[in-house]
């Protein structure tokens, strides 16, 4: 592939105490590419993740994207163009889905210290914003969540997902990062999350997919990552990942997690 | 030797802040609110002891129960009465807060509609001596208070850390959502840690008031003294209580010694300024995931 | 033994929406019952019910007592367990005392916690973190755990293989089917029961509150069942969805 | 007022709602006039109500200050007292010491308001709420101690009085002009907010109160944010204490202290969260419980502080949820009556 | 609807009538000022009932309305209002002197003769809006000279302060410290402490490292000048201690003190029982509140207020012309009070709205060691 290569990541490493959850990790996101993250529980992927966006502070190694070096707290990272979703979705519970939605969309006006003041009096000053809602319902319609005007809470956790991708995608990001997207979603929502990862790399950006529903990841992405105990044991195409013994060995199973009393 | 006494009352004062904040930590642990009310309701315990001494000339042992029972239903009544009610009918925390700040509010006035608005004496429990060390004189009032806060602090460390209802408080209180889902009994354990926290401010309020009085209007000083406590210490664990009050209770004593009776508001407010910017998470506090 | 989770004429509000309708289903021990649907079905609201920690209308019965009037823990200790949906753990708790916790609401013995965490290898590593710093199939594996404790009659699992790696969901569903076979009524809401399929033995689909059609004929016919119920046309003989095979 | 609640009313009518040409906000604030121009008559009968009037606009001004950083962003600063004994202060100052017109020291306090909260917001800009609260509260202590302290500066416990008229442009407020124009500036303040509330800014304000990290994820710096609602409603509060020091003519160090704080808690709460019109319901609620009522034996603090509670147990969300929920029910009713 | 108002039923046979003269007072019934003010509002509506029993005030009779500020600044000033729109012609401020203070614009303007029966601060009648504020407590300029000759008949050279951090208190001790004692004795220390302080010991050991002959006590009373009295005893059991006149006009206070800790305590105090007159206001509060009633300095201090009241007015021959009332004021001289030595004079002028003349208005009285007030000490005996 020769596509230009978003966000780069080397050496990343995290300590907590004696553990290592993540060790040495070298990862790229080109530009158009779907990047999907897989490995057993405890691997380190929401781990990675979070080095990534910022969520928490590497023990070591360095992140750039487009070229330029990413540091600094989530904030800063998601203006330099990354947006992510969380393993449980974190969202605005007493809000409604559009205010969700909204959120999103109306990041990139408040990213600046002049924005966030000029928003301010604009809001005191200008009456609802009509132009605002309405993107609020096409996105809304895209995710396939309808009844914008339902408090975030009443829904159920696998809408809950499905609106964390929504306000994740209202941020135009660079490259978005979805953690467990797909868990506990039903088909339609499965459909509505793959539209817009599509739409995504299909506007030439990076996305890093995580999920353990391998199959599925398979099918949407165009290269895998395959993380164990911290580290890469596999990078490349899907079809050759699904069939390689580092896949069998830590994934599948060919060792028991479990002991059957 | 004056320096001995001083140190005599910082222990003293420590003590008490350390109270009225373990009651504070108590009610934050099993629900998550903190509980401004224990500033009153320590006042309520004291002021209706005396009370009943002093103008019903009741016997000191009934007095000082009925301060404790009083305080007792008090509580059970925030809880059950105000508490539940407003947050199983809301989603939003401000109600909460404002409620129990309204709680407050009505039971210092209510307080001083009941037992008058004049300060009452506080109920010496003891009465052997004073004990003489060097030339500084410890009173039988102070002995009890700050015995009384060690057993209770190990009492409810021992309590919070190893039994089997310690757990279950700390549990409700870390994810009540999970606790109602998987059935254990979340009313219960509010209730239950209402009441020894109302217990403790009870202690507080009746051990302390021998110093200087009591009078409806204490409550929201000692509120305040008491969610400082717990602010500078943190949630963490549950002695970090008892090292912040010393450490609020020092302040409070050799500041005005060394420099002027209102250094500590200033160096109070310079500390918290500082101490937050660099020690965030209080003096203790556990981190978990998002 | 055999045991039977029954219930009927089952409804459950919430404020003013209605989440489950006159819900009727039968799981019997000795089987892995599925209950299907869509996001926002209410499955989760009819486990919830069964188990007792939402307010119900309608029968629920145990091995033919009526438990409608008890509380979830009365429930519990009767051998009703539940793997709730979401972070449904104390992540301020380590990993020991989660499981204590729920030991001592069932009033187990002392070993019951030690028996547990020797399920999952991984958690017995980690019995003194709390249980907030595990990664997400970590936790789920805790619930489960925890869930399992007290030998239940009747399982109730929701989305129960949520944020776990296929090896960890194979063994489970082998524990469960295992369970099953002893006599445990085992109930596992998907709304989406791709990596299950196989060990299914019969099902019901949900749609808005209201059970629309059983199926008893294995984890594929209730698929069948559960697409036609979403207007889905399936085509008489589906062999790959998108589905996790058995590996 | 439609605003509290309709974002919990069902989509149909809401999208219906949205279609016309008249604006939440601006329906409520209709309903504000209303209230207000009730209020004035009911003030022009004495002077005594004309002064609960002001005491109202400035309790309303504090709470209305309260309202965006306690209610929208979720940030309980205890210093709300000293904000306004700023404004208060910088009246007094600016007309003992200056000829300066008085609008200038209501730009100055507050600016000066302002300050103070960034510096105490900037503290603790990484940290829970309950630390906001006690910092402020430490610094609300301190202040007043500053205040009775430095007799060069503050005039010490004797405060500040014979301040001057208010005047704008060499003209002169009358007593019932400056009413009128305290009545017209908690309007104006009040619709701003409101407006606020329903932009993307207030909708991103209100998801830190709920999740910061989501905010913060979204590349927008929760801290600045914060601090933006702290300093701004630190100002609004600072002109509640100049409006009141204006209308009385003196200040003192105790003129606005923690008590006050926790009296402006309850208001915004007895109004209702879903819209800062509760807020000023709430001031005026409070300013007739506590002055306005029969006080001889009884005390106004506890017929509030039992009439928050009773109230919060009925309607958790406020007096104007609850109107919202009845007048909703009586739509209903009319509107389906027909049918059956 | 705002305050409630209350006629004084005459109980003698002449009771006045025709339309009657209504008077305010600003009670805090229900704050931290309440422990006074509720003393001192119930003594004035003792003695207007008295008045109105002797035939009322220009022989119309007199009634009382009540507000209550709570002692709250912000709600001073409507409260004088409502009292204002009531009818009120004159007002008796009784509450905390900071909200008192913050009703001055509001007299002012209006032109309401006020008195405050037992407030002490200066700046209470300084300038500006004071033209219609009296005073009838000796004002807190005329006590150095009483502690000055005790101190010097007991031998006391070197004294030490300890003193309230509130502002009615600090801007006392202008008067009784900085421009007072310091004038007499070597003040070696000055040691404040918050009003709400949990603890003074930091201040009583200063003090004590002060070494100091006497020791005076600078508070408007209540729990914290018990808290000082107790811990002073602790820490400097032998020196003599002294204190302003509020302890000794609240008898309720004695009693939080621990055992013995105001014994020898010596207090300003305004009763002096030897006086004719203040017996005959004790005849007549007893005869009111029944024979159990101790009178304080803040009783008979409102018995004079309410009378310099009837004098002011009936010797204007007017309840309608403000200024005719404010200039039958400070025409007042020589009025024979019913506090302090039978020397005591009160009166007023243009520039003199503090009553009391010369420094007799107070005794210095010692507490037993049972906590109470007992005899006029022998150290120093003021003379007029
Ligand atoms: N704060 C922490 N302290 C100690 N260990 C931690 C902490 N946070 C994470 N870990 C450990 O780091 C490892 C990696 O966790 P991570 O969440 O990245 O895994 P994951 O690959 O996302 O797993 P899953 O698929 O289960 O979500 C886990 O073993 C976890 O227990
Ligand atoms: N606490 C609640 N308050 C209000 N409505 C709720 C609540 N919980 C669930 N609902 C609503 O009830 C309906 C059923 O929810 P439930 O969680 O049972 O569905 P589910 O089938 O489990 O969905 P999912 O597969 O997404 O978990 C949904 O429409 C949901 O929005
Ligand atoms: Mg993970
Ligand atoms: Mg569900």
């Amino acid at each position: 592939m020769t596509a230009e290569v978003l966000l780069e990541g080397r050496g990343l490493t995290k300590r907590y105490g004696g553990v290592v959850a993540v060790d040495d990790v070298d990862v790229d996101v080109r530009a158009g590419e779907v990047l999907g993250l897989v490995g057993p529980n405890g691997a380190g992927k929401t781990t990675l993740v979070d080095l990534i966006t910022g969520a928490q502070p590497a023990s070591g190694g360095s992140i750039s994207l487009q070229g330029r070096p990413l540091a600094g707290s989530p904030a800063r990272r998601a203006r330099s163009g990354l947006a992510r979703t969380f393993q449980h979705p974190l969202l605005a519970l007493d809000l409604t889905v559009r205010d969700n939605l909204l959120v999103g969309l109306s990041a990139h006006r408040l990213r600046s210290f002049r924005g966030l003041v000029a928003q301010m009096v604009r809001g005191m000053l200008r009456s609802e914003q009509r132009r605002d809602h309405e993107a609020a319902e096409v996105l809304a319609a895209t995710i396939r969540l309808d009844r914008t005007d339902r408090l975030t809470r009443d829904l159920t956790l696998g809408e809950q997902r499905l609106l964390e991708v929504g306000r994740a995608l209202a941020q135009d990001p660079v490259v978005l990062l979805l953690d467990e997207p797909f868990a506990g979603s039903d088909s339609e929502g499965v459909e509505g999350i793959i539209d817009a990862l599509r739409t995504v790399r299909d506007q030439g950006h990076g996305v890093v997919l995580v999920d353990h529903n391998v199959d599925l990841v398979a099918s949407v992405v165009d290269r895998i990552v395959l993380l164990d105990q911290g580290r890469v044991r596999f990078d490349g195409d899907p079809s050759a990942c699904l069939a390689s013994p580092e896949m069998q060995d830590v994934y599948f199973g060919a060792q028991e997690v479990l002991d059957d009393a | 030797m004056g320096e001995v006494q001083l140190w005599v009352s910082t222990v003293e004062v420590g003590c008490f802040f350390a109270l009225l904040g373990l009651a504070f930590l108590l009610v934050w642990q099993g629900t998550g609110d903190f509980n401004f009310a224990i500033g009153p309701l320590a006042m309520i315990a004291a002021l209706c002891a005396s009370w009943l001494v002093v103008e019903r000339d009741a016997a000191l042992w009934p007095s000082l129960a009925a301060g404790v029972a009083l305080v007792l239903v008090l509580s059970a009544v925030i809880e059950l009465g105000v508490v539940r009610p407003i947050s199983s009918r809301t989603t939003h925390h401000l109600p909460v807060v404002v409620a129990i700040a309204a709680v407050l509010f009505a039971l210092m006035q209510g307080a001083g509609v009941v037992f008058g608005r004049s300060s009452l004496p506080g109920q010496q429990i003891l009465t052997f001596d004073p004990v003489t060390v060097g030339d500084s004189v410890v009173l039988p009032s102070t002995i009890l208070l700050v015995v009384t806060t060690l057993v209770a602090f190990v009492l409810v460390i021992g309590w919070v850390r190893l039994t089997p209802s310690g757990r279950l408080l700390r549990a409700v209180g870390n994810n009540p959502d999970a606790a109602n889902v998987i059935g254990l009994p979340v009313s219960r354990v509010r209730v239950t840690a209402f009441l020894v926290a109302g217990m403790l401010a009870a202690l507080a309020g009746l051990l302390y008031a021998p110093k200087s009085g009591v009078g409806f209007d204490r409550g929201l000083t000692w509120t305040i003294a008491g969610f400082l406590v717990v602010v500078v210490g943190g949630t963490g664990t549950i002695w970090a209580p008892l090292v912040a009050g010393l450490l609020l209770g020092m302040l409070e004593i050799f500041l005005p010694y060394y420099f002027s009776a209102s250094t500590p508001d200033y160096v109070l407010l310079v500390l918290a300024l500082g101490f937050f910017a660099f020690r965030p998470e209080g003096l203790f506090m556990k981190r978990v995931r998002a | 033994m055999t045991h039977e989770l029954v219930v009927e004429g089952l409804g459950v509000i919430y404020g003013r929406a209605t989440a489950v309708r006159d819900v009727s289903l039968v799981a019997p021990g000795g089987s892995i019952t599925a209950l299907v649907g869509p996001n926002g079905a209410g499955k989760s609201s009819t486990l919830l019910a069964a188990y007792g920690s939402v307010r119900s209308t309608g029968r629920v019965a145990v091995d033919g007592d009526d438990v409608s009037s008890l509380k979830a823990a009365v429930r519990a200790r009767r051998g009703v367990a539940l793997v709730p949906q979401g972070r449904k753990l104390f992540s301020h708790l380590t990993v020991r005392e989660n499981l204590q916790v729920m030991a001592e609401m069932l009033r187990l013995g002392g070993d019951a916690v030690d028996a547990a965490l020797d399920r999952f290898p991984i958690l017995h590593e980690r019995v003194r973190s709390l249980a907030g710093v595990l990664s997400g199939g970590e936790q789920q594996m805790l619930v489960v755990t925890r869930a399992l404790m007290g030998s239940p009659r009747v399982l109730l699992l929701d989305e129960v293989v949520t944020g776990l790696a296929p090896m960890v969901v194979q063994q489970l569903a082998r524990t469960f089917q295992d369970l099953a076979a002893q006599g445990t009524a085992v109930v596992l809401a998907e709304p989406n029961i791709g990596a299950l399929l196989g060990r299914i033995d019969r099902g019901y689909v949900m749609v808005r509150g209201e059970v629309v059609a059983c199926e008893e004929g294995g984890g594929r016919a209730v698929d069948h069942a559960y697409q036609r119920a979403i207007g889905v046309d399936v085509p008489p003989a589906v062999e790959d969805g998108p589905v996790a095979g058995v590996h | 007022m439609a605003t509290p609640v309709e974002s919990r009313a069902d989509g149909g009518r809401a999208s219906v709602a949205l279609r016309r040409r008249v604006t939440p906000d601006l329906r409520s604030l209709a309903l504000a006039v209303i209230g207000s121009a009730t209020l004035l008559a009911w003030a022009s009968q004495s002077a005594f109500n004309q002064d609960l009037l002001l005491l109202t606009g400035a309790y309303a001004l504090i709470a209305l200050g309260m309202y965006v950083p306690f209610v929208m962003v979720g940030k309980l600063s205890l210093a709300y007292g000293a904000y306004a004994a700023m404004g208060g202060y910088s009246v007094g100052l600016v007309a003992s010491r200056s000829s300066w017109p008085l609008i200038v020291a209501w730009v100055l306090g507050a600016l000066v308001a302002a300050t103070a909260a960034t510096i105490l917001g900037l503290a603790t800009r990484r940290l829970s709420n309950w630390y906001l609260a006690s910092v402020t509260i430490l610094f609300a202590v301190a202040f007043e101690s500053w205040l009775q302290e430095n007799d060069g500066i503050t005039g010490g416990a004797g405060g500040i009085a014979g301040i001057r008229d208010f005047e704008l442009l060499g003209w002169t407020l009358t007593r019932d002009q400056s009413v009128y124009a305290a009545v017209a500036l908690v309007l104006v303040v009040g619709l701003a907010i409101d407006r606020m509330r329903l932009s993307a800014w207030g909708v991103t304000a209100r998801t830190v109160r709920e999740e910061p990290l989501v905010v913060e994820t979204s590349g927008v710096r929760v801290p600045t944010l914060v601090l933006l609602a702290l300093a701004f409603g630190a100002a609004v509060a600072s002109l509640g204490g100049a409006l009141f020091t204006s209308s009385v003519g003196s200040i003192t160090p105790d003129t606005f202290t923690v008590h006050l704080v926790f009296l402006a808690l309850f208001m915004p709460l007895i109004g209702g969260v879903g819209t800062p019109w509760g807020a000023t319901l709430g001031a005026a609620l409070v300013v007739q419980l506590t002055l306005n009522s029969s006080s001889i034996s009884s005390s106004g603090t506890l017929i509030l502080s039992v009439g928050v509670i009773l109230m919060l147990l009925l309607s958790p969300n406020g007096l104007l949820t609850m109107a919202d929920r009845l007048r909703r029910v009586i739509g209903d009713l009319l509107v389906r009556r027909p049918t059956r | 609807d705002d305050a409630t108002s209350s006629p004084i039923p005459g109980g003698g046979g002449d009771a006045p009538d025709g339309e009657p003269i209504i008077v305010g007072i600003d009670e805090d019934s229900t704050s931290a000022g309440a422990a006074y003010s509720q003393t001192t509002a119930r003594a004035l509506r003792d003695t207007i009932a008295k008045i109105n029993e002797e035939g009322g005030i220009l022989d119309r009779p007199v009634e009382v309305v009540t507000g209550n500020s709570e002692s709250d600044p912000t709600k001073a000033p409507a409260v004088a209002r409502s009292l204002i729109d009531q009818g009120a012609v004159a007002i008796f401020l009784t509450a905390g002197s900071a909200a008192s203070i913050q009703m001055k614009p509001v007299l002012q303007d209006q032109q309401i003769i006020s008195l405050a029966p037992t407030a002490s601060n200066p700046d209470l009648i300084a300038q500006p809006d004071a033209d219609y504020v009296y005073t009838v407590a000796p004002s807190s300029s005329t006590w150095p000279p009483i502690y000055c000759g005790a101190f010097e008949t007991m031998g006391v050279e070197r004294v030490a302060v300890l003193t309230e951090n509130s502002s009615t208190i600090s801007s006392l001790n202008e008067f009784i410290v900085d421009e007072g004692i310091s004038e007499c004795v070597d003040v070696v220390a000055v040691e404040a402490a918050d009003t709400d302080a949990t603890d003074v010991t930091a201040q009583a050991t200063r003090v004590k490292d002060a070494d100091p002959d006497a020791i005076l006590v600078s508070s408007s009373g209540g729990s914290f000048e018990v808290l000082v009295q107790n811990t002073l005893e602790q820490v400097v059991p032998d020196v003599p201690r002294f204190t302003l006149a509020t302890l000794a006009n609240q008898p309720e206070e004695w009693r939080v003190a621990n055992a013995g800790a105001l014994e020898g305590l010596l207090a300003l105090a305004s009763i002096d029982i030897t006086n004719e007159r203040t017996q005959e206001a004790i005849d007549y509060f007893e005869s009111v509140n029944g024979d159990d009633f101790v009178i304080t300095g803040f009783d008979a201090q409102a018995y004079d207020a309410a009378y310099l009241l009837k004098e002011a007015i009936e010797s204007a021959g007017t309840v309608d012309d403000p200024e005719a009332i404010q200039e039958a004021m400070n025409q007042i001289e020589d009025y024979e009070p019913h506090s302090g030595l039978s020397d005591f004079r009160i009166s007023f002028g243009p520039d003199k709205h503090n009553g009391p003349d010369g420094i007799c208005g107070y005794l210095l009285a010692g507490f037993t060691a049972d906590n109470e007030l007992g005899e006029p000490a022998d150290v120093y005996e003021a003379t007029c």
